[in-house]
């Protein structure tokens, strides 16, 4: 029975796509840029206050469900929620002044911008495979636009032309996974697929492999996992850099959310464990492996970002895997800290990125030489969100790397966490590289520029963040876990 | 054989020949129209599987928009000679036809090794969102209706609104993106 | 007599064909083509499934259908945006050989 | 509150004191980071001092004379556990530590006065006090594990920024020799580290993993056998490996030496002396803190090659110290060879089983702790001393000088002294690890340590013979406007000196601290072991 | 006993004199000089150093550059500061204060003043404890005992004479004050040893020893090196002296390792009631191994190398290292672990006297042919010391170490005396030439012009050679007695010819210095027109001349203190009746004076230079003059085992470290490069390979997992 009372969970959603309708008629009205961007801004508060209130106020023993189970409030969603809303606000502090001078249609920039955060809310929270996919390229589509925003630049489009080439093979590949699903269990409620598995599937069933086999690749795109990451070095080099950033995190935090909840509330991995574990050791090690090794000889600092994030997303993976046997949450904890303190790190980062793009135009790593005597704020944050990004305390990505590792390692897996440790071993070297330019290397001019005060901001909420998220990571665990809880609460049986 | 199972033959190998047209031809408007009638084709697929409603909103979407779309696309990206090699192919051919034939096979085997619908116990479903009791309506059309719309019995209403959205970032998105530079 | 598989058998095929005309293709708009035929394909397996359903509780019917039709909206949507994509990119390059793209490598 | 804890703030002054530096002008901010540093010592010493004067009892793992535990993160899902506690504490193993670290981090800033971009300099410094610091007081192996590594990134920037820019290093492209050498730091460390984490994790999964604590492992040790590979071997002595990776990495032991050299010879004089007079330390300390105290077993599996090896870089790293040219990289071998000592003497600690000869091996642990005390000051007043010399003449190349005793009388009293005190000579700290160390270890590893000997002859011809190319002979009139040591360049070198002679007549004070620490560790192990 | 117990003063004075000039006096000086130095003008700079001893050398530098050297034999100050002086006077009134408590100890021990015997054992005087635990135990302790207080008083004396020797001899050094600091540490180190109950403690003192004669051998800073002279720069010749002692020192402190972990106890007493239980083999090897350290700081052969060049020092020093302190350290080491030693099989023992016994042979054939003054007597030296062990060695313990302390005793006093007598003759050379100069063939007739120094060296020179009723005719003719009566006939013969040869070179060196053909006394005594050198050369001062003369009765009297074999072993006792009526007694005489009668008809009957030219004319001679002149090519060996040895060994570990560990850390690297270089092109930038690559992934994924899936589930 459809309820009223079911607007009110889909609220934050609701108010994100109405937002989004009134940065585009605000821009309609009234010409100026400054204005669209704080109401953007300033709207945004009304689906993060709902979100609160929905924290605050919901009783979740029990997982909210609305629209026939199609839209699942519990403590995963509205965690992803939280990410999400912060993305957006982190988003349009620091893409201000770039959007002024590199980007055309700024407006429509926000609006893309608010409608893909809706879809990736929607990828967390809903709990049928259509829904997934609607969400999906909800998501999708404006990714595929803003990647073509930047003003100047064939570039801009050549990539925007690739992310939607690519973007639609995926989807193409994700549907048919989804068609398999449906096909083997008869139903596209992740419960009822999760019940029709455990009950009906016998071990050894091909089917339900390969179907997860091509929605891992679906939604490996979205991660950009190997060999599903070809798309990204590309896009993130072409795109403006405030898409860029939105990729590295929006995308990948989404593509993950969907992933989790579709890979474990649908519970894939009730049969065939060994299997599927095996599939996603070897995407999880190619990951971080290919991320890692090709991102130490990058000289572009977009493109290094790319494959930094696919390594990141190799790790991550990690903790999915330690959660796979459905039985145990402190994987998918462990993953959630993860995400979020590197959606707040890569943040931090491009922000700093986008500081200097602002300044100089530059982005490549000779570009940041010498950052650290012209802008020691931008230079010593960034420096800060690498090394965090690198696993270095006391920041917080030493945090969510040991936490997800000792997750794995609790899992038995240690040799899956002796790989990944090498590899953070590699990820040192090229994230130390830009460290190295800005602080070792001569600057190329010897002037002084102040990064405008939106990016300031943003770059300083980011590396407070990450001090926080270290010395308070007591908080988000405490978070993390009772959501990725939520998302078992069914399979454990509660 | 029967009836059914005839026109399936005869539709699927003009499908598949269509198809086949598509990807083989060197003039990229040849390629467009046999795609005209893979869509079409594809739509009688969907007569012979019930599904009416499916059908008629392939032929108008696909047959229709989408092909226009893609025509239009064409003239508007017309290159020198689109008579004689305006649809070339690349030099991964070969692979391409590897993968696309392991792909093929993997998901052939598993789809036909594999039983379908496997049925859930009840009470293995913790969660009962599909218990519903919604009379069956009368014919296909008002039951997909009924699915899409329906405040009262189980309806993907969800997806329906996001796809609205979906429809309208999509305006907005291609607008964007075909509007001339400042 | 109809059976599953030959619906199975015929998406699987149909997506292979679409599958090889977007890796080959060089023109993006053949490519995009390629593309929809995959769709399509997807969509036939879909309404096959939907047909042989035997769980058959009222809600679940259906349901391949209804994806087909979400498929259909939302292929349409995407070819939009990826059309307009092809025409702006054809307004700054001149060609939508998509062997071209490659300013952007390594 | 955690700030009731003494171990807090002596964590977080310096913190407090890089935040101070970075937000003050220049002129300012030096004397802000000596009197963070100042005070950092300051309250060490008041530590030391409170105790000292309690009974002289300065406790051991088990019971520590100062500690302060609270809950940081646990996390519970299930059966995993995740369990870190801000637990910090110093007993008479560790005290010493912390007060060589304070001790040595206000020399280096002194040292560092007219550094250029000083304040990041200061704040790095600062910074890299803290990090270490918290490797020596913390008791919970997530948090030492923790604090391993905040060191890393202040000592790259430090070695970076203010390294040496002699391109020496063709490998990878012209790179100056300061980035390549931050980098080699940067990685090897790093990667010793996370075998580290590894073997942490191991033990602790394997004890239950609930808790990190040193204390619950000196109660619970890992047992039983694992197959890895095809090779069967203790659990013990896996973790072990595991974990003390990372300590041969960072002590340096063969053949994991050669960062060191790189390290020293491109890294700025005071950042040398700290990298040698503490954060070799770190390694060392955590050898008998971790691998000794709570996997006695493993180590005693190993002992035998951790003999060797000790040897090996013993008489390995002062063959070659024979061949250097450049001043700072003779020392930085020099240290490779007296870290060797700390590895004969924990060799000997764990050589046997049960309570045989316990005697000589608590010696020998005694000499090695003493060793790990008295070699970050030798070493550090080495350094102070080439970085005068550096700073004043702009090389470190041994071969362009001779007789520059007449111009430095100041400079060559002290580099000769602390030459003296390298090789071992009665008075002075170094004979006193050194001899206790030797005498004791050739009761278990009697063939090794008549090996290791041969050191004295080696150590006293390397240094001497470079203390007479560059002070002594005919004086090279090119340096006749050399100017000698000032008073600012004094002070670390008079406090240095002092403090070696103060260790080398009364040992006592040190060996008395160190006793209770390790008589209990002896305690542990011969009952594990048992 | 309290006047035991107070000994801690004579040990602790020396350390004190050294701390009050070097933080105080010396301080107190560079202070004031500092300030002085900053409101001076040039001139005045100039003066502060006198030029005369400064000389320029050019040298090619490393990189085919010229150098420009500075060669500074002995700076001098126009006028001592009141700081050096104080220094001076505080060193010598407290060594003086401490000579004297010595003698007072040792007049009691022995009885002379009565009422204080020495208790068995000694007495305790001072101790520290480091570290016990168990069975094992770290502790410095003092004591003093006999053997003790006779050496004390040996070590005492000697550093007074030479501390106020020095007044004169290092006049307006400007480095006065410091060395009377070092002069003090020497003095200090020995008395460290000298009062050592353990093996601790007089390794302590040992290297502190080892220090001392570092610092003063190399005394000058930026004294050069003269190789046409064979003569190293003190800095180098200081790093040989340390260095070499401490290839010694690995056995010896081997030796105590052994000793230590076998009983768990450093201390000489507690030692000797342990090591019955050890196995005599063991005990054997590590007595033997202690007496390498005896072998390093005693200069036998094979490590004797250090001694002669650490000449380079000044002679003061010379005389203290060889007379009183380093040199007999040694020898007192053997003595004080004499009952170590009887208990080890007799082996030990055996190895003491013929190391003794060939080195007192080898140095001696040497020093016949050498030609630098204080060269002579560092080999003399050598074979002296070589004879203390042959007494040690040949001892048993129905003497015990009387014999070779005996010798050492009455050796301090006339080879102390020889040394400053050689340094009064440099001193007036030095004057005389205003350069250094130490070749006898610049010498001659001496002692026309220093009849002082003349006369108690040629005292000196007859007590070495054992001539009747000198000090060392008692002492060196009773031990080579010993060596027949217990049987080492061989070392006897050894023995008996090495006191020719003694008598040969000493005498040798004594008439090229100051006699020569043509001199009163039948060539002995020379004439001013004698000399062979340049300038006019005068008898030193009184601070110099005072104490040869009170050596030189020492160097008599010293020989009739027969009580000391008991005085060091109860029960041992020095018969003089049957030393006098022994025939070997007068054997040895009869050699020794042949020894100085061949020198005599030699070198005061033959014009120097014709025996010069005689023996390059004769081919056997000539050789083995060479040999003899280059000390058996022993240096030249060295040079080169250190030159292709050890520091190849080096050079390889470099290398080692630099191609292949290095290598392999940097090959590591390159190759991960390299595999990101190649991995980055799998990046083409065509959109279609990625499809490729993403459907190929597929593929590939679903095959695999197909096949785990029918194979593990």
């Amino acid at each position: 029975m459809f309820q009223v009372y079911d607007l009110y969970l889909l609220g934050p959603e609701l108010s994100l796509t109405l937002l989004a309708l009134v940065v585009i008629l605000v821009d309609l009205f009234i010409k100026r840029f400054i204005v669209t961007t704080i109401v953007a801004f300033v709207g945004l508060l009304l689906p993060l206050g709902i979100l609160i209130s929905q924290a605050a106020s919901l009783d979740f023993s029990q997982p909210h469900r609305a629209f026939y189970g199609m839209l699942v409030v519990d403590p995963y969603a509205i965690f992803f929620g939280f990410i999400f809303l912060f993305i957006a606000f982190m988003m349009i502090l620091m893409s201000y002044r770039y959007i002024q001078k590199y980007v055309r249609s700024g407006a429509e920039f926000y609006t893309l911008l608010l409608f893909s955060i809706t879809g990736m809310m929607l990828m967390a929270s809903t709990g049928e495979l259509i829904s997934i996919y609607i969400s999906y390229e909800l998501a999708s589509i404006p990714l595929y636009v803003m990647a073509g925003l930047l003003r100047t630049g064939e570039r801009s489009a050549e990539a925007a032309i690739k992310y939607v080439l690519l973007g639609a093979m995926s989807s193409a590949i994700l549907l048919y996974g989804f068609a398999l699903l449906y096909g083997l269990t008869g139903t596209t409620d992740l419960m009822g697929i999760a019940a029709a598995i455990r009950t009906g599937v016998a071990p050894g069933n091909p089917l339900l492999m390969v179907a997860s086999v091509l929605i891992l690749a679906g939604f490996g795109f979205k991660i950009s996992a190997v060999p599903f990451h070809m798309w990204a070095p590309d896009i993130y080099e072409g795109s403006p850099t405030v898409s860029t950033a939105f990729f590295s995190v929006g995308s990948k935090s989404a593509g993950f959310a969907a992933l989790i909840r579709v890979f474990i509330d649908g519970g894939l991995g009730q049969v065939n464990y060994t299997s599927l574990l095996i599939i996603f050791c070897i995407v999880a090690i190619l990951t971080m492996t290919f991320g890692n090794i090709v991102a130490a000889v990058q000289t572009n600092v977009k493109r290094l970002m790319a494959y930094s994030s696919i390594a990141q997303a190799g790790y991550i993976l990690t903790g999915v895997i330690a959660s796979l046997s459905d039985k145990n949450t402190n994987g998918i904890s462990a993953s959630l800290f993860f995400i979020a303190v590197y959606v707040v790190t890569n943040l931090g980062a491009f922000s700093g990125i986008i500081a200097l793009a602002n300044a100089t135009g530059g982005e490549r790593l000779e570009d940041f030489r010498g950052l650290a005597r012209r802008s020691p704020l931008v230079a010593a944050c960034t420096a800060l969100c690498l090394l965090s990004l690198a696993g270095i305390p006391p920041l917080a990505g030493f945090m969510s790397k040991v936490f997800i590792f000792t997750a794995v390692w609790n899992q038995g897996l240690g040799w899956l966490v002796v790989i990944a440790l090498l590899n953070t071993v590699v990820s040192l070297v090229y994230y130390g590289n830009i460290v190295r330019s800005m602080y070792f290397d001569a600057p190329p001019k010897p002037d002084y520029f102040r990064p405008s005060p939106t990016i300031a901001t943003s770059i300083t909420v980011a590396t407070a963040g990450l001090l926080v998220l270290f010395f308070g990571a007591q908080l988000l665990l405490a978070v993390a876990d009772p959501s990725a809880g939520s998302l078992l609460a069914f399979l454990i049986g509660k | 054989m029967d009836l059914a199972t005839l026109l399936f033959w005869i539709v699927a190998v003009i499908l598949v020949g269509s198809a086949l047209l598509v990807v083989g031809l060197n003039n990229i408007v040849h390629s467009a129209l046999a795609l005209v009638v893979v869509f079409a084709m594809a739509a009688g697929i969907y007569l012979l599987a019930n599904a009416e409603f499916i059908a008629i909103v392939q032929i108008l979407i696909y047959a229709g928009a989408v092909t226009i779309l893609i025509l239009f696309a064409l003239m508007l990206t017309r290159t020198v000679n689109i008579q004689t090699n305006s649809n070339p192919i690349n030099k991964y051919w070969w692979l391409g036809v590897i993968i696309s034939a392991l792909v093929g096979a993997t998901i052939l085997f598993a789809v036909t090794v594999s039983p379908h619908f496997v049925t859930p116990a009840s009470s293995a479903l913790g969660y009962s969102a599909h218990n519903s009791t919604c009379p069956l309506p009368p014919n296909n059309v008002v039951y997909i209706g009924n699915l899409l719309y329906s405040p009262t019995c189980y309806s993907y209403v969800l997806p329906f609104e996001i796809a609205s959205v979906v429809l309208l970032v999509a305006i907005i998105g291609a607008i964007v993106i075909g509007r001339e530079e400042e | 007599m109809l059976t599953l598989n030959h619906f199975l058998v015929l998406g699987a095929v149909l997506f292979c064909i679409g599958l090889y005309g977007a890796i080959v293709k060089r023109n993006a708009i053949a490519v995009l083509m390629g593309i929809e035929i995959m769709l399509n394909a997807v969509n036939i397996t879909l309404v096959g499934f939907s047909l042989f359903n035997t769980a058959k509780p009222y809600s679940t019917y259906l349901t391949g259908q209804i994806f087909a039709i979400f498929i259909i909206t939302v292929a349409a949507a995407e070819a939009a945006v990826a059309l307009a994509m092809v025409i702006s990119i054809y307004r700054k390059r001149s060609t939508v050989d998509v062997t071209d793209f490659d300013m952007m490598k390594w | 509150m955690i700030f009731t804890s003494d171990l807090t703030w002596i964590l977080f002054l310096p913190v407090l004191g890089a935040l101070a530096v970075l937000a003050t002008p220049v002129r300012i901010a030096r004397w802000m980071a000596l009197l963070f540093s100042a005070a950092t010592f300051a309250l060490s010493l008041a530590i030391f001092i409170r105790i000292a004067v309690n009974g002289y009892n300065f406790g051991s793992l088990a019971n520590p004379a100062d500690s302060y535990n609270a809950p940081w993160i646990n996390f519970n899902a299930g059966s995993f556990h995740f369990v870190v506690n801000y637990f910090l504490g110093v007993d008479g193993l560790a005290l010493p530590m912390v007060i060589l670290n304070a001790l040595l981090t206000m020399l280096a800033i002194i040292g560092g006065w007219h550094k250029t971009r000083v304040k990041e300099y200061m704040a790095l410094i600062l910074l890299l006090e803290t990090g270490v610091m918290g490797v020596f007081i913390s008791l919970d192996l997530f948090l030492f594990f923790l604090f391993w590594e905040v060191e890393l990134a202040p000592m790259f920037l430090l070695i970076g920024i203010w390294g040496n820019e002699h391109i020496k290093h063709t490998v990878f492209g012209d790179m100056p020799g300061r980035i390549y050498s931050a980098w080699k730091f940067l990685l090897y460390t790093f990667f010793g580290s996370i075998f580290m984490l590894a073997g942490i994790l191991l033990l602790y999964f394997n004890e239950g993993g609930t808790t990190a604590s040193m204390q619950f492992f000196l109660t619970h040790m890992p047992g039983g056998n694992v197959s890895f590979l095809g090779i069967t071997m203790s659990l013990q002595l896996l973790i072990f490996l595991l974990i003390y990776l990372a300590f041969a990495i960072k002590i340096p032991m063969f053949p994991f030496h050669t960062w060191l050299p790189d390290a020293h010879t491109d890294a700025p004089t005071e950042v040398s002396v700290i990298l040698a007079g503490i954060l070799l330390k770190m390694g060392a300390y955590g050898l008998i803190r971790i691998c000794l105290t709570l996997l006695p077993v493993g180590i005693q599996q190993f002992s035998g090659w951790l003999a060797i090896l000790a040897v090996i870089n013993i008489l390995y790293g002062a063959g070659i110290c024979l061949v250097q040219t450049d001043m700072k990289r003779l020392i930085a071998y020099s240290s490779v060879s007296h870290m060797g000592v700390v590895l004969l003497g924990v060799a000997a600690a764990a050589g046997l089983t049960g309570t045989a000869q316990l005697a000589f091996r608590t010696a020998a642990l005694t000499g090695a702790s003493i060793q790990m005390f008295s070699h970050g000051i030798i070493t550090g007043l080495l350094f102070f001393c080439v970085g005068v010399i550096y700073d004043h003449a702009h090389t470190r190349e041994i071969a362009v000088f001779g007789g520059v005793a007449r111009v430095m009388p100041v400079l060559a009293t002290f580099f000769t002294f602390a030459g003296l005190a390298s090789l071992g000579l009665p008075g002075l700290a170094g004979f006193v690890a050194e001899y206790m160390t030797f005498t004791a270890s050739f009761k278990i590893w009697a063939a090794v340590t008549a090996a290791s000997v041969f050191t004295m002859i080696l150590t006293a011809s390397y240094l001497l013979w470079m203390l007479k190319r560059v002070f002594y002979g005919p004086f090279n009139l090119k340096w006749k406007l050399l100017p000698d040591a000032t008073l600012r360049e004094s002070l670390p070198l008079i406090s240095l000196a002092s403090v070696i002679v103060l260790v080398g007549i009364y040992p006592a004070f040190l060996i008395n601290m160190l006793n209770p620490s390790l008589t209990a560790i002896m305690q542990t192990v011969t009952t594990a072991l048992h | 006993m309290a006047l035991y117990s107070y000994s801690w003063l004579i040990l602790f004075s020396p350390l004190f004199s050294f701390v009050v000039i070097v933080f105080g006096t010396r301080m107190w000086d560079l202070l004031s000089r500092k300030s002085v130095e900053a409101t001076a003008t040039h001139e005045e700079k100039e003066e502060a150093e006198e030029e005369s001893d400064i000389h320029e050398m050019k040298v090619q530098g490393p990189k085919g550059e010229d150098q420009t050297f500075l060669d500074i034999e002995d700076p001098k100050v126009p006028r001592l500061t009141p700081g050096a002086r104080i220094s001076a006077y505080l060193g010598i009134v407290i060594m003086a204060l401490a000579c004297i408590y010595s003698w007072i100890l040792l007049l009691a021990s022995t009885g002379v003043i009565p009422g204080f015997p020495m208790p068995a054992g000694g007495v305790p005087v001072f101790s520290y404890n480091w570290f016990t635990q168990a069975t094992a135990s770290y502790t410095l302790a003092f004591r003093v005992d006999n053997l003790a207080i006779s050496m004390m008083v040996v070590v005492t004396t000697v550093s007074l004479l030479v501390q106020f020797y020095s007044q004169g001899y290092m006049e307006r050094s400007s480095g006065y004050a410091r060395f009377y600091a070092y002069l003090s540490l020497f003095t200090f180190s020995m008395l460290d040893i000298t009062f050592a109950q353990n093996f601790l403690v007089i390794f302590i003192g040992w290297e502190l020893v080892g220090l001392s004669s570092y610092l003063l051998i190399g005394f000058w800073i930026n004294k050069r090196a003269k190789p046409d002279e064979d003569r190293l720069s003190p800095a180098s010749a200081s790093i040989e002296a340390f260095i070499t002692t401490r290839i010694g020192d690995v056995g010896f402190i081997i030796g105590i390792m052994i000793l230590f972990t076998s009983t768990g106890t450093f201390d000489f007493a507690q030692l000797a009631t342990r090591v019955g239980t050890m196995d005599k083999a063991l005990l054997t090897t590590a007595m033997i191994l202690v007496f390498c350290g005896a072998i390093g700081k005693s200069a036998q052969f094979p490590l004797h190398v250090w001694l002669p060049p650490a000449m380079e020092g000044p002679t003061p020093v010379s005389a203290l290292i060889h007379a009183a302190t380093m040199v007999a350290a040694g020898v007192y080491m053997v003595a004080r672990t004499f009952p170590l030693f009887a208990a080890a099989g007799p082996q030990a023992f055996e190895v003491v006297a013929w190391v003794g016994a060939f080195t007192a042979l080898f140095a001696a054939s040497i020093a016949m042919c050498q030609r630098d003054f204080k060269r002579v007597l560092a080999f003399s030296t050598i074979s002296q010391l070589g004879y203390m062990f042959v007494g040690l060695g040949v001892a048993g313990s129905a003497y015990g170490p009387g014999p070779g302390m005996f010798h050492l005793f009455t050796h301090a006093f006339f080879k102390a005396l020889l040394f400053l007598g050689a340094g009064s003759v440099l001193h007036a050379l030095h004057h005389a030439t205003h350069h250094e100069e130490q070749r006898m063939d610049k010498m001659g007739g001496l002692a026309a012009f220093m009849p002082i120094t003349a006369i108690t060296w040629l005292v000196a020179t007859l007590s070495i050679a054992g001539f009747p009723f000198f000090a060392g005719f008692y002492s060196k003719e009773s031990l080579i007695g010993l060596a027949f009566d217990s049987g080492h006939y061989a070392i006897w013969a050894v023995t008996l010819f090495t006191a020719g040869l003694t008598g040969f070179y000493m005498l040798r060196a004594y008439i090229l210095a100051f006699g020569g053909k043509g001199g009163a006394w039948g060539g002995l005594w020379g004439k001013a027109e004698l000399y062979r050198g340049e300038g006019h050369p005068h008898e030193s001062p009184l601070t110099m001349t005072i104490p040869l003369v009170l050596l030189a009765i020492a160097s008599v009297a010293a020989g009739y203190w027969f009580g000391i074999y008991g005085y060091l072993q109860p029960g041992a006792s020095f018969d003089v009746g049957r030393f006098f009526a022994d025939y070997k007694t007068w054997v040895g005489v009869v050699v020794s004076i042949a020894g100085l009668g061949v020198a005599y008809a030699i070198y005061a009957r033959i014009e120097y230079a014709r025996i010069h030219e005689y023996v390059e004319s004769h081919a056997v001679l000539r050789t083995l003059h060479r040999i003899l002149l280059n000390k058996y090519y022993m240096d030249t060996l060295y040079n080169l085992l250190i030159k292709y040895g050890v520091l190849g060994l080096s050079h390889v570990e470099q290398a080692f470290d630099m191609y292949i560990v290095d290598g392999l850390v940097n090959g590591v690297a390159q190759v991960i490069t390299l595999f990101g270089r190649d991995l980055r092109h799998t990046e083409t930038g065509r959109v279609q390979a990625y499809m490729i690559g993403f459907f190929g992934g597929v593929a590939v994924l679903a095959i695999v997992v197909i096949a785990l899936v029918a194979y593990v589930k």
